[in-house]
């Protein structure tokens, strides 16, 4: 197993070098690469070139991880599977780029469905537990939907230009109704986004597939969803509307995707919940970037763009680190409930680290890449609010009220995930046994910590190295005063690093001849503490839930006690977090579907008579309709 | 000046969104009528005299005084303080009354006619709704009474909102409003005040043993 | 840097001045005005309890947490002094400083394993997410009244009663800054300081088994934080005409008033029944919407 | 079954009819089966030959009578439960479980009551069996015994689902000091009354008052109507000094720092008047059987009557302010509410019943002393929630206000006798009931005598066993940050259960 996935991490390691040092020169250069493979051209513009480096490196983190990461995979596996384990995740990687480098529809196509296929195959990795199977069958016929769009857009395109590359599909949109061929595009792109309310795949697959695939996924697969909608927004010249939409939208997502963050108990839904809101993020940012530029606003749209770009770098670092942390618990523990978990620092104290700092890092606070991404995004909502025209003065205040609310939700989700998981003492006995895995492990996350660190301390730097991409989106120059206050921001971050070190160490002089007495922690006098007494992951949401109930599909189990029962017995409490969409909308739209395909089976009835008959009633139907000059 | 009379409506109705004891209601109702009163008299530039005492009757003596008196003594012969049977929660409650204010500024905002006033209209928009939110959300007959009148105070303020140039249709608009205030009056006297009393009558009975 | 000063000056009094207000109100005299500030002392001279559940979470957290309030003093000005690290959208770094020692405290607090705790660090995270809207809307209205979005900017050209101020926008923006001083700090109505029941509190809950020099860390803190939102209220009165020692008798003069009305609002009103806090820090949005709806109709936005 | 029609009363033990257990346990359901009007006082076992005689005091209210009936309970032998046809028995089977190991078939709720470690068992305090919520979803929070008021220790166990408390469980005991034994040994008169006056010392005057009664029907003296009246006053002023000392502290509780303090400043007089009286802020000393030790002469009563005055003024004013501020009625409104059906059903007595419509009242149900004259009308709310609890209080210290001036007045015109001499042996083989509405409920004394006059069984009864279980019920379903108020607006007796 892990030779097979070593062997493929050489692979990917290649094709990430390889494909690295073009995009590298794209950016630098400002020049496009871009090559005639057949008779189909690829192109990699400053954009896509990003894109290439977010993809290659989030691959290489997801493989370096994976390699120790299976070596300690308890089932055996056969040597099939490890070798179809390991050419997916290749195929992955490169369906990825492929994606990024398409310049027509067919090969967007192909390389999305790719994408699409090699992505089943690894979260099939664990297919010998049934939820594994259904959320990855689940998952590939979604996506098929979302290319069902694609396929759409091709036909309308090619019908009326008789080509389908990105120029033509621009030209098209331009003499045609734009939205005939952005909206199938964009169901499909939304669909891999996990935008609400197209999502409903995302959590299950993400908490079924092994972590480091899981990482990978979230860290980057999904940011492609994002790159169509920017990419082929960009291509019909976005307007405010359309802009306004896909802010709606991402106001929409991010605040469902946070809510329900907070009432999952398992840590890598949790996690999934948790990218759901920072896609939403990201798009709400390019729907402001689309209206700034439907009102010829250089400054909201420049910013907006640097909080996209910035924001998609900072989540694909830290979601890798906060994936490869849950996959080490599941590990350690066996366990991915945090109802289960708990005390982990002292059993696992190297994973539990990184878990904190990927944690502040995810709640966007200072001191962490996650604040410098999405300040640039609260810069471009609060220009907007000071816009004159009192409508795109409002979306300013919806995108900030949307950017503090999931701030805040956010710091509830990762208590929760760090608090109730990590701290206090253990729930069951999984966590006592823990121990940390092998140091080999932790040292992707600490790299992509790392990156995420320097993004932090140096967002600045990372724009002007960046201002190629946007200038290549907004065909705009970066305003020097927004340089200086990323910069200013970036030295504020080091400073706090700094004070925080330095106040730490006055205190250890302070107290370092102070006695320091150990104890249990306070309970009232009472002898017998035990876990039962600490706040569960369930218990922990359950205020935030009541309140946000609307949004939420939480079930409870339980039978209350009567007013007139005075000595209940023993009873249990349990409860059951549901995707609000697709416990409500999906399941009972396939229920559905499904019983009025019964209700057609009774015209199946094997008479090939009945069949003639069919045929000739559909053939009068067809002649009727002719003949109205209907069809 | 109309700004904060605007304002200070709008508080009011957010205030009704939180307010839990219909003791409060009855005496946002009250503020209301003399907010109304205090609109009218600036918004309407020219105003007689018999127009003036026709406002002043409407909305400080009925709006303000008559109406919450007789709520109010309704609640005290009743002793019902608290507004319990709520189908949303509080906090939800609130949500919608804030929802339902932007929603009408956003309305308001874009509707493009000269003759609107979009502060007043807002207003009576958010008041309408909230209004009609309360009477849809609480299960007392008394507390979709006072979610009529706020309906009402709306549509008082919708009257300014189009009605600079029509007090005509100001005054057909307040006619309307005396007879509907008039006929629930005569409502809560007779029908409300008599469902009460057997409520109490059987409460007595209940108190012997 | 005076603001610094003043913040640090007004921290040292101002939870005695709330405290000497209650006790007159309620008939006693009460302990002195820097009782607050012995106590800190003393318990900078302690030793510590740890308990054996927690971690280097427990330890570290308040210190980042008073490094966090700490930076968060820098980004105040003073009247037209220019706080110490001002820069565009300082706003924001603001509000997500006292986040960011929310977070910690709330770890801390789970890092226990106590029930208690957990109660407290549950409130801390909802309250804290609810307050955030008001706040954002507020400094955006005012932003956007001023055409300024950094503190030092925007309190060089903003005073109550300067032109352009509505009386009505300063009186509740007022309002609502003090209500967010109030639940962030953890007074009334929202939580209660003083009836030390682990069951209805939420800050004091949340420090429960801090002692020591950690102890006295969060006490520095939760006054600075208070000082803080002091001199907020106060730069709202800094007309800039006005000389150097005018304006710190109108600074130390707003804290005063703002303590005063701490502890008069204590004294006589009651707590909120908890499930109902949520819905009260919701109204604080909903004005601070009305604010901006009325900065909108002042600026000619909007034709009323 | 035998019917008795005056407390207290004392009857000899062989007047009570010994039957079967089957025959007696069908009785007691059958006399409860009436209703509300009745409930049970006491049970009290008695050691047998071959095992306990279990003697069940019985209470009407409509015909002011007492009833009791016996059975002898075989030593090893388990009987049938009570408890599941009528709760209110559960706290006294589960002490003579506790105490003398008798068993019971189906008792559903067979937990300690009052040992820390049970005596008869030998169970630790670890292995208190907590009613839980299974399936790790929820969590539990213990508070106590160790109180962030300085209050008395107890633990109370919640299930919470987040912030509401599915199940409140209360275990006592830490404070059991073995009062009855105590009294069982004290060999004179005046040991036996001091330990009276401290089973609870909130409840001062009505313990000290029960046991004199008890002590003086042993004995067959009568008390003359002057000491009779003063008693009534000093009951009254209890009362009334520990409802204004509550509302201050509920007030407290709510964060209403006016109400707190001011309550409070109010309650010094009313006790202080006790210091004048008979040195002691809680009365101690003051009742002794058969007489009271310092008298309420011309002076005192002036005394009294100018204090009263004040205090009405302040406390007037300072109520119409609580009950009329938004905040704490919107804080007291419909939490910890407890129905009167569930108020019935565990039994509960006092001040916890008449808030919630059951009008149990000793003072009514079964005067004393100088009650009989009296005709008292209890005080009764109906909402079942603080804010009804608070009411109570607040209409019981008018009440008591107006009553105490009405004997203040009578007491003017009356002229005293001698106090008779009470002996120190008691009548052989008899039992004494007495009962006392205490500011918190009916406070219950039984008294049961050897054959050589000496008292081999002393039991008390306090409201508090009644009426902590109308605490947890109160608490089920509401917030747990209502748990204070609701704690307090009980204000129920640690020391007074755990005897």
């Amino acid at each position: 197993m892990r030779l097979t996935f070593m062997v493929a991490c050489v692979v990917s390691l290649v094709i990430a070098f390889v494909t690295s040092i073009p995009a590298v020169t794209v950016l630098v250069t400002g020049m496009a690469w871009s090559a005639d493979i057949g008779s189909v051209t690829y192109v990699a513009d400053s954009f896509s070139a990003f894109m290439v480096l977010v993809i290659n490196t989030g691959s290489v983190l997801a493989a370096l991880y994976g390699v120790r990461y299976l070596a300690d995979d308890p089932d055996g596996r056969s040597l099939t599977e490890s070798i179809l384990h390991g050419t997916s995740f290749v195929a992955l990687h490169a369906a990825m780029i492929g994606v990024v480098i398409s310049s027509d529809l067919y090969s967007l196509f192909y390389f999305w469905e790719a994408m699409s296929i090699s992505s089943f195959l690894l979260v099939l990795f664990d297919a010998r537990q049934t939820k594994a199977r259904t959320a990855a069958i689940r998952y590939i016929l979604q996506m098929h939907i979302g290319a069902v769009g694609i396929l759409v857009a091709i036909g309308f395109v090619s019908s009326a230009m008789g080509g389908v590359t990105y120029s033509l599909v621009h030209d098209y949109a331009a003499s045609h109704q734009t939205w005939i061929v952005l909206l199938p595009l964009a169901v499909a792109f939304a669909m891999k986004a996990g935008l609400f309310p197209l999502h409903s795949w995302l959590p299950d697959t993400h908490a079924a597939a092994p972590s480091h695939v899981s990482g990978l996924m979230s860290g980057v697969m999904i940011k492609l969803g994002a790159y169509g909608l920017i990419r082929f927004g960009l291509l019909t010249d976005p307007s405010t509307e359309l802009g306004t939409v896909l802010l709606v939208i991402g106001i929409a997502t991010a605040l469902f995707g946070i809510v329900n963050a907070i009432g999952q108990r398992d840590l890598k839904k949790l996690l999934a919940y948790s990218s759901v809101e920072n896609m939403g993020l990201i798009v709400m940012s390019v729907g402001m970037a689309f209206i700034a530029r439907g009102i010829d606003a250089p400054y909201i749209e420049i910013a907006a763009w640097s909080g996209v770009v910035l924001h998609i770098l900072h989540h694909m670092l830290i979601k890798a680190v906060l994936f490869q942390s849950a996959g080490n618990i599941l590990h350690g523990t066996h366990t991915r409930d945090l109802n289960n978990l708990g005390g982990l620092i002292h059993t696992m104290p190297g994973t539990v680290n990184l878990l904190l700092l990927g944690g502040l890092g995810i709640s966007a606070l200072p001191g962490s890449s996650g604040f410098v991404s999405e300040f640039p995004m609260y810069i471009s909502g609060i220009k907007t609010m000071m816009m004159s025209s009192t409508s795109i003065s409002m979306l300013g205040v919806f995108s900030v009220v949307t950017l503090c609310l999931a701030g805040g939700f956010a710091i509830i989700a990762f208590t929760k995930a760090i608090g109730i998981g990590a701290l206090g003492t253990a729930r069951t006995k999984a966590p006592l046994t823990a121990h940390d895995p092998h140091w080999t492990t932790r040292f992707p996350q600490w790299l992509a910590f790392g990156g995420a660190l320097f993004i932090a301390v140096a967002p600045g730097m990372f724009i002007r190295a960046l201002s190629g991409v946007l200038y290549g989106l907004s065909e705009k120059h970066i305003p020097h005063d927004l340089l200086t206050t990323l910069d200013t921001v970036g030295i504020g971050q080091a400073v706090l690093i700094i004070v925080v070190g330095i106040v730490w160490l006055l205190r250890m002089l302070a107290t370092r001849t102070k006695p320091v007495a150990e104890g249990p922690t306070w309970g009232c006098g009472f002898q017998e503490g035990d876990a039962r007494i600490q706040y569960t992951a369930t218990t922990y949401a359950d205020s935030t839930i009541e309140i946000m109930s609307p949004v939420t599909d939480v079930s409870v189990s339980y039978r209350h006690i009567d007013p007139a029962d005075m000595f209940p017995r023993t009873r249990s409490y349990h409860t059951e977090e549901k995707d609000l969409i697709a416990n409500k909308v999906f399941d009972p739209l396939a229920i559905g579907v499904e019983r009025v395909l019964r209700a057609l089976a009774v015209l199946q009835s094997g008479n090939m008579r009945s069949y003639i008959l069919y045929a000739f009633v559909f053939i009068v139907v067809v002649v009727v309709l002719t003949l109205a000059e209907v069809l | 000046m109309e700004t904060i009379f605007i304002i200070l409506f709008v508080l009011t109705l957010l205030y009704i969104g939180m307010a839990d004891r219909l003791s409060t209601l009855v005496r946002i109702l009250g503020v209301q009528g003399i907010l109304l009163f205090a609109t009218a008299f600036v918004a309407l530039d020219k105003v007689d005299a018999l127009n003036l005492s026709f406002i002043l009757i409407e909305t400080i003596l009925v709006k303000g005084l008559l109406i919450p008196a007789m709520l109010r003594r309704t609640l005290q012969r009743n002793g019902i303080v608290r507004e319990t049977e709520h189908t949303v929660t509080q906090f939800q409650s609130l949500l919608v009354v804030t929802v339902i204010i932007v929603l009408s500024f956003i309305l308001a905002n874009s509707i493009h006619q000269p003759h609107l006033r979009i502060g007043y209209f807002t207003a009576s928009i958010s008041a309408v709704f909230v209004g009609l939110f309360i009477v849809m959300t609480r299960m007392k007959i008394i507390t979709h009474m006072i979610g009529y009148l706020i309906l009402e105070n709306g549509i008082f303020l919708l009257s300014l909102a189009v009605g600079n140039e029509m007090p005509l249709a100001v005054n057909t608009a307040i006619l309307l409003d005396l007879l509907t205030s008039v006929l629930l009056l005569a409502f809560l006297v007779d029908k409300v005040g008599e469902t009460f009393q057997t409520v109490n009558v059987h409460d007595l009975n209940e108190l012997n043993d | 840097m005076i603001a610094l000063v003043v913040i640090l000056v007004v921290a040292l009094f101002f939870i005695g001045i709330v405290n000497r207000t209650k006790s007159l109100l309620g008939g006693r005299v009460g302990p002195g005005l820097f009782q607050h500030v012995h106590d800190v002392v003393r318990l900078f001279r302690k030793g510590a309890v740890i308990s054996t559940t927690s971690s280097i979470v427990f330890r570290l957290a308040p210190t980042i947490s008073f490094v966090a309030i700490l930076m968060a003093c820098t980004l105040i000005p003073f009247g037209t002094q220019p706080a110490l690290l001002p820069f565009q959208y300082d706003v924001v770094a603001f509000a997500y400083l006292l986040a960011l020692s929310r977070f910690v405290m709330i770890l801390a607090a789970l890092d226990t394993g106590s029930p208690f705790e957990g109660m407290g660090a549950n409130r801390e995270g909802i309250y804290g997410m609810l307050v955030e809207p008001a706040f954002f809307v507020v400094f955006g209205s005012l932003a956007i009244l001023t055409g300024h979005t950094s503190f030092t900017e925007l309190f060089s050209t903003l005073h109550v009663g300067s032109g352009g101020v509505s009386i009505l926008i300063s009186v509740l923006a007022v309002y609502v800054i003090l209500q967010i001083a109030m639940i962030e700090s953890s007074r009334l109505p929202i939580d209660d300081p003083k009836t030390h029941l682990e069951l209805t509190m939420i800050h004091e809950v949340m420090i429960l088994d801090h002692s020591g020099f950690d102890l006295g860390l969060i006490m520095v803190s939760s006054s600075m934080k208070f000082a803080l939102f002091g001199l907020l209220l106060a730069n709202f009165h800094l007309t800039p005409s006005a000389p150097l020692w005018l304006l710190l008798i109108i600074a130390f003069g707003v804290n005063i008033v703002f303590a005063m009305t701490v502890g008069a609002i204590e004294s006589f009103r009651a707590r909120n029944r908890m499930k109902r806090n949520p819905q009260f820090i919701l109204t604080l949005t909903s004005v601070a919407v009305l604010i901006y709806f009325s900065v909108l109709i002042l600026t000619n936005k909007l034709v009323l | 079954m035998i019917t008795i029609h005056h407390l207290p009363l004392a009857v000899r033990l062989d007047e009570i009819p010994v039957v079967s257990v089957e025959e007696a346990f069908a009785c007691i359901n059958q006399y409860l089966r009436v209703g509300q009007s009745r409930h049970v006082f006491h049970m009290v076992a008695l050691p047998h030959t071959d095992g306990h005689r279990v003697i069940t005091v019985l209470a009407d209210d409509h015909t002011h009578s007492v009833s009791l009936t016996s059975c002898i309970v075989r030593t090893g032998n388990p009987v049938p439960s009570l408890t599941p046809s009528n709760a209110q028995m559960h706290i006294f089977e589960r002490d003579l479980w506790e105490r003398y190991g008798l068993e019971f078939t189906d008792h559903p709720w067979c937990k300690p009551v009052r040992f820390p470690v049970d005596s008869f068992h030998r169970k630790g305090i670890d292995d208190y069996p907590f009613f839980r919520l299974e399936g790790g979803e929820s969590h539990e929070v213990g508070v106590g015994p160790i109180h962030a008021g300085v209050i008395e220790p107890g633990h109370f166990r919640f299930q919470c689902t987040g912030e509401d408390v599915v199940h409140l469980e209360i275990k006592l005991g830490y404070q059991h000091r073995d009062v009855e034994g105590e009294l069982e040994r004290a060999r004179t008169l005046q040991r036996r009354s001091v330990l009276a006056e401290s089973i609870a010392g909130d409840t001062t005057i009505g313990h000290a008052w029960a046991h004199a009664m008890a002590i003086e029907v042993l004995t067959e003296q009568q008390c003359d109507p002057i000491t009779e009246h003063e008693r009534v006053i000093a009951l009254e002023l209890e009362r009334m000094a520990i409802h204004v000392g509550d509302l201050g502290a509920l007030s407290l509780d709510v964060a209403w720092q006016l109400g707190s303090s001011y309550f409070g400043a109010l309650r010094t007089p009313l006790i202080n008047f006790f210091q004048l009286w008979c040195g002691n802020r809680f009365g101690k000393g003051l009742i002794r059987p058969g007489r009271n030790r310092f008298p309420l002469d011309e002076e005192r009563r002036k005394a009294m009557r100018l204090m009263l005055a004040q205090f009405e003024k302040k406390f007037t004013l300072l109520a119409n302010e609580m009950f009329s501020l938004p905040s704490v009625v919107a804080r007291f409104e419909g939490t910890g509410v407890v129905t009167h059906d569930q108020v019935a059903a565990i039994g509960a007595v006092g001040m916890s019943a008449r808030m919630s419509g059951l009008g149990r009242d000793i003072r009514r149900s079964h005067p004393h002393g100088s009650y009989r004259a009296l005709d008292h009308v209890s005080v009764i709310e109906h909402g079942g929630d603080v804010l009804a609890r608070a009411a109570v209080r607040r209409r019981e210290v008018d009440a008591s206000m107006r009553r105490i001036r009405i004997v203040l007045n009578e007491l003017s015109e009356m002229s005293g006798s001698d106090a008779p001499t009470v002996p120190s042996t008691f009548t052989p083989n008899t039992l004494a009931i007495s009962a006392v509405e205490a500011w918190r409920g009916e406070v219950v004394h039984v008294a049961v005598t050897d054959q050589d006059g000496q008292i081999q069984a002393y039991r008390i009864k306090d409201p508090s066993m009644h009426n902590w279980f109308a605490l947890a019920l109160a608490v089920r379903n509401n917030e747990i940050s209502d748990f204070p108020i609701c704690n307090k607006s009980f204000d129920l007796s640690y020391c007074g259960h755990d005897l």
